[in-house]
C-alpha cells in the first residue's frame, strides 16, 4: 500500500476508495423525494453512488439522513504548511530557571474569560494553582505573578487591568463559538488595544476549544492554545518570546 | 422505596436536620429584605408589563424610580396602590406615565393603611387568581393527557432565535420529548431587566421574554394537541431577575424552571445575598403556580471532580430542599440536580455512578429527581459521546431517575441541532424500554463496590452539613465548598439592589402563596 | 420558517445554516497537518468553515475525523421525479380475490439468491409461509405456486427453473453488495434472458436492502423492492402487472 | 464460576449427557468414511501444495485421480508411501507427475503394509513435529507477551484484498484488538477445492489460501513485536474443505478457526454426512494444534427468532461440545458461539440477553465462549447501532464472557471500514473499563425475570436434546430444529466426496492427533 501524499483520499478499506460518511438533516417530510434530495446533496458535494442508508422522521416536516458515498476529492498532503509556536516545550521547572536567566523579573500575565462568556473552566486550567491534568498552573510558578479576572469580564475592563498590572502576557479565552461571537470577541479586544495603543506592548494570546494557533495569528493575536493545552505549553511560549523580543 | 444500598437512616436524619438548622439560620434575616426584582415581579404581577421610550421594561423604570428616592423599602405595592386611589388610574398607565415623567413617584400622596390596603389586597388576590388559572389549566390538560412515563425525556432548544426554538421546541415535542427546555442567551443572567418581546438573536440561547414564553408555550400546546401527551415547558428562574422570571412563568403556564438557591452566587458571581433572598420570593410563586423546579448541583460536578466532590452534590440537596420547603414547594416539586459526570476513563465508573444516582433517589424519594447527562468529558468524537449518553440512560433507568435531561452526541461540539434532540430521544427511548426492569432485577452485593461508595458519599455529605452548619453557608461560600468556587460575602453583582424592609413594608404575596402551601394533602403533608 | 423547496439546504439548528457532519479516515498519521488535510477536503465537498472536532490516531499512518460544516449547496425538491410502481397495495385476500377475478389462473413464481449470495432472510421473508412482519409470504397465498430455490443459484439455474415452472414472474434477493457484485449478477441475468429470448415471457423483479424500484428499472427489471418490503406489497405489483398485461 | 442463575445440576447433567449419547449416535458411523478433503488434508500435510497447470490444487488432482480409479478408500497416505518407494521421489514431485500426465494412479504397484508402513508413518511424525512446533512457537510467544484481559477483543478484516486486510489487521491490533479474523470470499465455502497463492479480489472476503494466512500472520507478528501483546490470527475452518483450512492453519500458526458441527450443513446446504465427517477429522487437527475452535449457533439467530429460539442455542452448544470431546479438543478450546441478538425494540430484552448470556457462562464455565455481536436487527442508523454494540458489550462484561466479537456500527451497511473497528474497539475498552466489576458487584433477584429466563432456556434446551436423542441428529435437521432451517438427509453439496473407508484404509494422523489429547493435565482432564 503506497500512498501518494500529493494527492491524499479519503480510505474506507481500500486505498484511494474515497469512502466517506455524512448525516444530515433536510427541512422536508421523509419519503422516497426526500431520500432522492439526500442523495443529490451528496452528489453536489462531489460525492459518487452515494447510498442513503438511514432515513427518519423527525416531524414537523424534518427527515435526518445518514449517507455514505465515495468522495473523489483528493488533498495535496505535501504542500500543507501549518503555522506553528516554534517554541519548544519546557516544563515547570525549566520555565522558572528560564526567567530567573533569561528575563531577570517577573513574568506578570492577566487573564479572562471575555463578554458574555462564563465558561472558567479552560482559562482556570491553565492559571490557576491547581492547573490541569496534573500539570500546576501559572499561579503556582514562582517565576509568574498572575491575575485571573474570572468570567464574563468586558474587553476594556480586561485592558485597563493589564495596563493597570503591567502585564507581560494577556490571556484570554473563548468557549461559547455560536455564531462566531468568539472571533467578534477576540477581534473586537485586538482593535480595542490597538486603538489604546498597547496591542505592542504586551503578548496577546487566545485558548478555547474552537481555537489553533493559525486562527489566532489570523485574528492578530500572538498565539493561540486549543484543547489539551497544559499551563506549561503556554508559559514556555510566553517566556522564550518574551526572551526572544527583549533581545531584538 | 426500596432500600437497595443498606443506609444508616439516622445518618439521613442527621443530615437532613442539619441542612434544616443551615436554612433556619438563612431565614433569619432573609425576610428581613426586599430586592428591584422582587419589586419588578410584583409589578409584572399586577399587570405593569412594556418598555418605555429607551426600551426599558416599565418595571424597571417604576422601581428605579422609588429606588432612587428610597421608597422602595415599604413595598411597591402600597405605593401602587396609593397612586391609583390618587389618579385613578391603573398600574399600567400609572407605570406609563412614572415613564413618560408625567407622574412623580414621590409626588404620591402618603394615605393610611386602611384606604389602600383592600385595593392592595384585591390587586394581589386578582393576581394569584390568573396564576391558579393557570395552574388548573395545567392540572386539567394532564388529567386528560395520555399517562406520563418515568424517566421523563428532557431536552434543550437553543437556537438563539425564539421562531427556530418554537419549530425545534415542536418537532422535539413530537419525536417523543416530554419537556422541552428552551436556554437562554449567555449573558441575560447579568442583565438586571427582563427583556421584551420577541427576539431573535442570542448566543447560546434565547432571551427569556414574556413574549418569547408565550410563543413557545403556544408550539407547545400544538403538540400537545397533536400527541396527546402533556408536553412541559421550561426555562431558566435564574440570574438577577429570578422573581420577575417566576411571575412571568406562572402567568404564561411553564411548568419547570431551573431555580437554585446557590448557582447564581457560585456560576455568575452574583451578589449572596441578593441571591438568597432572590431564590426565596422566586420559590414562592413556582410553589403556588404548581411548577417544579430543578436545582442545580450538577454544575459543581463541571467545575470540580466528579468523583472526588461527589459528596458535595448531596450535601447541597440536602440545603436546597430545606430552603424549597421553606418557600412552599412541595417535595414533589423539587427537581434537585445531580449528574453523571465521571470521568468516563475511570475503572468502574459506572459502579460510582450508580452509587450515586442510587443514593439520591433513596435519599429524596418523593422528589422528582434531574439528572444531568454527561457533558464536561465527552469530546467531539460524537460516537463515543451517543455511547456513553447510553450508559447514562441506563443508569438512569436502574435507579429509577425521574426527570432525564437527555445527553446530545455534540455537547462537546455546539447547541443541539434538530437531529441531535432526536438521535437522543432515540437513544433513551431505546434503553428505557430495553432495560425497563433492570432495577427490579438486580440487587447489590452486600458492602460491595456500590454500596461502599454511596455509605460513603452519605457519610460525607453529613460531615460536610455538619461543617456547614458550624460555620453558616455564607462562609461556607467563601471558602469553596461548593464547585471549587470562592464567593466572598460583599462581592458579586446585584447587591446594590437589595433593600432592608421598612417596618410598613407591604406585599401580600408571600402570604398568599405560602397559604395553599399550608394546606396539607392526605399525607398529612403541604400540598 | 418558510421553506423554499426550489432550494432545500441542510438544517443544523437554522433555516438554510446548510449544517452536515461527515466522518472519514486519511491515510495520513495523525498531526497538524493531518487535521489541516481533513479541513481542506471538506473545503473541496464545497463545506464553508469546516470544523475538525475530532482527530484520532487510528495506527498504522491512519487518522480518523469527524468534521461539522455548512454545506452551500441546495437541492430542487419541486425537480424530483421518482418513478413508482404505480398499483396500489392489496392485502392478502384482496389479491387472492383478485387472481380469482382478473388472472383465472394461479401465478407462478419462482425466487432465489443468485450468485454466491447467501442470505435467504429476505427472499424467505417474502415467499415462505410465515412471511414478514405478521403478514404471509407467498407459499401461503392459495392464488399462488411460489418455488424457492434457496441461496447460491446461479443465474441460469434460476432461469432454467422458472422455464420449467412456467413462471410468471422470477424473484431474485441480492444482498451481499460490496464492489457492486450485486450489479454484475442483476444485469447478467436480465441478459441471459434476452439472450434466451424469454425476458418478455415473465416478469423480473428484484430486491435487497440496497435495491429500490428505481435502480431495478435501470437495470431492466419490471419492479425492485427495497427495505420493510412486505410479501402483499410483491404479490399486489405482480397481480396487477400480470392483468395490465393481459388487457393490452 | 458462581451460580447466580440457581440453576439445577442435574438438569445440566441430563443435558450433557442426552448430547453425549446424540454424539456417540454420530459415531457409529463418523469413523467408517473419509472423504476427498480429508485425503486432500493429508496430501497438504505430507507436504503437498501447489496447482497444476490449469490452476487446480494439487490435493485435488491427486485425490480426484485415486477417487476416479476407486482407490480413495484405502487412503492416500497408503498410496503415496507405495509411489514414493516405487518412483524414489517425494510426495511433491509425485503430486506434480500425477498432474503432469507422468504418473498413472493405478500404475503404482500394491505392495505388502510392512514395505511402506514405516514410510507412511514417518510422513505423518514429520508431519506432526511442524505442527507441534508450530504450537510451541505460539506458547512461547505468548508466554513472553502482554498478560490478557478478557473478553478478548476479536475483529474481522473483510476487504476481499489480502494485502489491504493485512494493513487493517495490523493497524486494529495496534489500536487494541486481540483477535483479527480474516473473512472469507462469499463463495469460498462452496468450492471444493481451496485457492492458491495470494489472492486480491473477493466479494464480502478473501479467499482462505495457505499463502494469504502467511501474508497476514506476518503483518500480525509484527504487530506481536510492536504492541508486545500476542495477537491471534482466526480463518475460517467450514465449508467442503474444513480438513484442508484446519490442515493449511496448523501450519501456519493460526490461533483460532471458525470450526462448526452444523454451521455448513444449516447455511451452506453442504451435505450432512459430509459435514459431519469433515468436521471430526478438521477439529481433530485443530486439537492437536492447540487452535480454540469457534462454533457459529449465533448463526441460527440470524434466521431464526433469537427471543423464541434462543434454547436451540443452548442445545446446540451441548451438541456441539460433546463432538468436539470426540475429536480431542479441550473445553478450553471450545469457543462456543452465542449472540446478542434479541430485536433492541423488545421491552426488558436487554433482561433476557444478560439471562442468556449468564447461562452460557455457567454451563459452560470452562469454554472461552464467543458471544457474537448484534447484527440482525441493527440499521442504516450508525448511532444507534454504536449505542446497541456499547449495551452488547455491556452484558460480555457483566456476564464474563471470553471472546468478543465487536460490532461494527456500519453492520447493516457494508463490510467493516478501518475506522469502524477503531470506533469498535473505543466502544468495547470503554464499557469494559468502565463497568469492570459491575458483574462482581450485581446479584440477580431470585426468581426475577432474568432467573426465570435462563431456567427456562434450560428446561426448553433439555427437552430439545431429550427429543433429538430418540430422532437422532439427521433427522432434527430434517425438522429444522436449528435455525428454522431444514436439510434433507440425503441432500446437500458436497456427498459424492464421501468415501467408505476400505478394511485396510490407512491415515496415522487420527491416532496421532488424538494422543496428545490422552494424556491428562493436573485436573485428570485430557490436554
Ligand atoms: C462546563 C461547561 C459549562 C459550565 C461552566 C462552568 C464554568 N465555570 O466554566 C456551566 C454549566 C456553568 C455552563 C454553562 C453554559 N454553557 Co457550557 N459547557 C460546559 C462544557 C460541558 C465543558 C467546558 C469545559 O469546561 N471544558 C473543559 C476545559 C478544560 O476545556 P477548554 O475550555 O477547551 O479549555 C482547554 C483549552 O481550550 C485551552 N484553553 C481554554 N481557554 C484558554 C485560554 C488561554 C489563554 C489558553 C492559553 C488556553 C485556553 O486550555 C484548556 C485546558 O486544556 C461544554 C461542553 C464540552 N464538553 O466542551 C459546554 C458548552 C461550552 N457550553 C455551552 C453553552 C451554550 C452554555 C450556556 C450558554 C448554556 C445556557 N444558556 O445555559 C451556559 C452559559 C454559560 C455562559 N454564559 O457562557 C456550549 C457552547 C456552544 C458553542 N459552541 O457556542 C457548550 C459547547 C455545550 C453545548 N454543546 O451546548 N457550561
Ligand atoms: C443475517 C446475515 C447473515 C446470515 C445469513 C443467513 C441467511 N440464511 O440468510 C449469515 C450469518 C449466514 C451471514 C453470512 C455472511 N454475511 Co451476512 N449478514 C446478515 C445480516 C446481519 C442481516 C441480513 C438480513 O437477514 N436482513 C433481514 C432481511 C429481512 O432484510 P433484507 O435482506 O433487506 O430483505 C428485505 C428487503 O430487502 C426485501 N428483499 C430482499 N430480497 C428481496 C427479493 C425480492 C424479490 C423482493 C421483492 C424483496 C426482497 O424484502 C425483505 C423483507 O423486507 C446483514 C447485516 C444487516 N444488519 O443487514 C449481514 C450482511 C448482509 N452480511 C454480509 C456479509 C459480507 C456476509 C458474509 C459474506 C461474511 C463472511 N464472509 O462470512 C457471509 C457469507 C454470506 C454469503 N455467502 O452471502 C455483509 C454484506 C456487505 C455488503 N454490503 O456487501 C453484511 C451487510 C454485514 C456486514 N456489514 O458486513 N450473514
Ligand atoms: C440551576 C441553574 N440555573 C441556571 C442555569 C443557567 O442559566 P443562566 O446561567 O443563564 O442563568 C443553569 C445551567 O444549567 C442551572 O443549572
Ligand atoms: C461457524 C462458522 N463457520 C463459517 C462461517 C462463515 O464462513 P463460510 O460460510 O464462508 O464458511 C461462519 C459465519 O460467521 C460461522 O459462524
Amino acid at each position: 500500500m503506497q500512498v501518494d501524499l500529493t494527492k491524499v483520499k479519503a480510505y474506507g478499506d481500500t486505498l484511494n476508495d474515497g469512502a466517506v460518511q455524512l448525516s444530515f438533516t433536510l427541512p422536508v417530510p421523509a419519503g422516497e423525494e426526500a431520500r432522492e434530495a439526500a442523495r443529490q446533496l451528496a452528489l453536489k458535494m462531489g460525492l459518487e453512488s452515494p447510498a442513503v442508508t438511514e432515513m427518519a422522521d423527525l416531524g414537523a416536516g424534518f427527515s435526518f439522513f445518514v449517507v455514505y458515498g465515495r468522495c473523489p476529492h483528493s488533498v495535496d498532503y505535501t504542500a500543507i504548511k501549518i503555522p506553528k509556536r516554534e517554541h519548544e516545550i519546557m516544563s515547570f521547572d525549566e520555565v522558572n530557571e528560564f526567567v530567573r536567566r533569561e528575563l531577570k523579573k517577573k513574568v506578570v500575565v492577566v487573564a479572562a474569560c471575555t463578554g458574555t462568556d462564563a465558561h472558567t473552566v479552560g482559562i482556570d486550567a491553565i492559571v490557576n494553582m491547581k492547573g490541569y491534568a496534573g500539570e500546576y498552573g501559572l499561579e503556582r510558578y514562582p517565576e509568574f505573578e498572575a491575575y485571573n479576572l474570572g468570567s464574563q469580564v468586558p474587553n476594556a475592563e480586561l485592558l485597563a487591568k493589564a495596563v493597570e498590572h503591567g502585564a507581560d502576557a494577556v490571556l484570554v479565552s473563548q468557549v461559547v463559538t455560536q455564531k462566531n461571537i468568539h472571533l467578534e470577541n477576540l477581534t473586537e479586544l485586538i482593535e480595542l488595544a490597538e486603538a489604546e495603543g498597547i496591542r505592542d506592548r504586551m503578548l496577546f494570546i487566545c485558548g478555547g476549544p474552537r481555537i489553533s494557533h493559525e486562527l489566532a495569528i489570523e485574528l492578530g493575536y500572538d498565539a493561540g492554545f486549543g484543547p489539551g493545552t497544559l499551563p506549561n505549553h503556554v508559559a514556555s511560549f510566553i517566556v522564550k518570546e518574551l526572551a526572544r523580543r527583549k533581545k531584538q | 422505596m426500596e432500600n437497595k444500598l443498606n443506609l444508616d437512616q439516622a445518618i439521613i436524619d442527621g443530615a437532613r436536620a442539619a441542612a434544616s438548622r443551615i436554612a433556619d439560620a438563612l431565614h433569619s434575616w432573609i425576610s428581613l429584605y426586599t430586592t428591584t426584582t422582587i419589586e419588578r415581579a410584583v409589578a409584572r404581577l399586577v399587570g405593569i408589563d412594556g418598555v418605555d421610550a429607551a426600551g426599558v421594561p416599565l418595571p424597571n423604570v417604576l422601581v428605579d424610580r422609588l429606588h432612587e428616592k428610597g421608597l422602595l423599602g415599604h413595598g411597591l405595592l402600597s405605593w401602587l396602590a396609593r397612586a391609583m386611589i390618587s389618579t385613578g388610574q391603573g398600574p399600567q398607565e400609572i407605570a406609563e406615565a412614572v415613564a413618560g415623567g408625567k407622574l412623580d413617584v414621590s409626588a404620591v400622596p402618603a394615605l393610611p393603611e386602611e384606604k389602600w390596603r383592600d385595593l392592595g389586597d384585591g390587586l394581589a388576590a386578582e393576581a394569584a387568581a390568573k396564576i391558579t388559572a393557570r395552574r388548573l389549566e395545567r392540572e386539567q390538560m394532564m388529567a386528560t393527557a395520555a399517562p406520563e412515563r418515568k424517566p421523563l425525556l428532557y431536552v434543550i432548544v437553543a437556537t438563539g432565535n425564539i421562531y427556530e426554538d418554537a419549530v425545534q421546541a415542536k418537532a422535539a415535542a413530537l419525536q417523543g420529548a416530554d419537556i422541552i427546555a428552551v436556554i437562554r442567551h449567555t449573558g441575560q443572567s447579568l442583565l438586571d431587566y427582563v427583556p421584551y418581546g420577541p427576539t431573535t438573536e442570542g448566543y447560546g440561547g434565547t432571551y427569556a421574554t414574556q413574549e418569547n414564553f408565550r410563543i413557545v408555550r403556544r408550539a407547545l400546546d400544538e403538540a400537545i394537541k397533536e400527541t396527546g401527551r402533556y408536553i412541559r415547558l421550561v426555562n431558566y428562574c435564574s440570574g438577577l431577575c429570578m422573581p420577575e422570571i417566576a411571575a412571568m412563568g406562572a402567568l404564561e403556564r411553564l411548568d419547570m424552571m431551573l431555580n437554585d438557591a446557590m448557582y447564581g452566587i457560585l456560576f455568575r458571581d452574583i451578589n449572596m445575598r441578593r441571591t438568597l433572598i432572590d431564590q426565596h420570593f422566586s420559590r414562592m410563586i413556582n410553589a403556588f403556580a404548581g411548577i417544579i423546579i430543578n436545582t442545580g448541583e450538577d454544575n459543581y460536578l463541571t467545575t470540580a471532580d466528579a468523583y472526588e466532590k461527589g459528596y458535595t452534590v448531596i450535601a447541597s440537596q440536602f440545603i436546597n430542599e430545606q430552603l424549597a420547603l421553606r418557600s412552599g414547594l412541595r417535595e414533589e416539586q423539587m427537581g434537585l440536580g445531580h449528574a453523571f459526570e465521571i470521568n468516563p476513563a475511570m475503572e468502574d465508573g459506572l459502579l460510582m455512578e450508580i452509587a450515586q444516582a442510587q443514593l439520591c433517589r433513596e435519599l429524596f424519594p418523593r422528589s422528582p429527581l434531574k439528572y444531568m447527562p454527561p457533558t464536561k468529558h465527552v469530546t467531539g468524537d460524537i460516537f463515543s459521546t451517543y455511547l456513553i449518553n447510553g450508559m447514562f440512560n441506563l443508569v438512569s433507568i436502574l435507579t429509577g431517575q425521574e426527570i432525564q435531561l437527555l445527553g446530545m452526541l455534540t455537547e462537546a461540539i455546539h447547541t443541539p441541532f434538530l437531529s441531535d434532540r432526536y438521535l437522543a430521544i432515540k437513544n433513551a427511548r431505546y434503553v428505557f424500554n430495553n432495560a425497563r426492569h433492570l432495577g427490579e432485577e438486580i440487587i447489590f452485593k452486600e458492602q460491595g463496590r456500590i454500596q461502599a461508595r454511596a455509605v460513603e458519599l452519605l457519610n460525607r455529605a453529613y460531615a460536610l452539613l455538619k461543617e456547614i452548619e458550624k460555620i453558616g453557608l455564607e462562609e461556607a461560600l467563601e471558602r469553596g465548598f461548593f464547585a471549587d468556587i470562592k464567593r466572598s460575602r460583599d462581592g458579586g453583582k446585584g447587591k446594590e439592589g437589595v433593600v432592608l424592609k421598612e417596618k410598613d413594608y407591604y406585599n401580600p404575596f408571600p402570604e398568599i402563596f405560602l397559604q395553599r402551601s399550608a394546606a396539607k394533602d392526605d399525607d398529612g403533608r403541604a400540598c
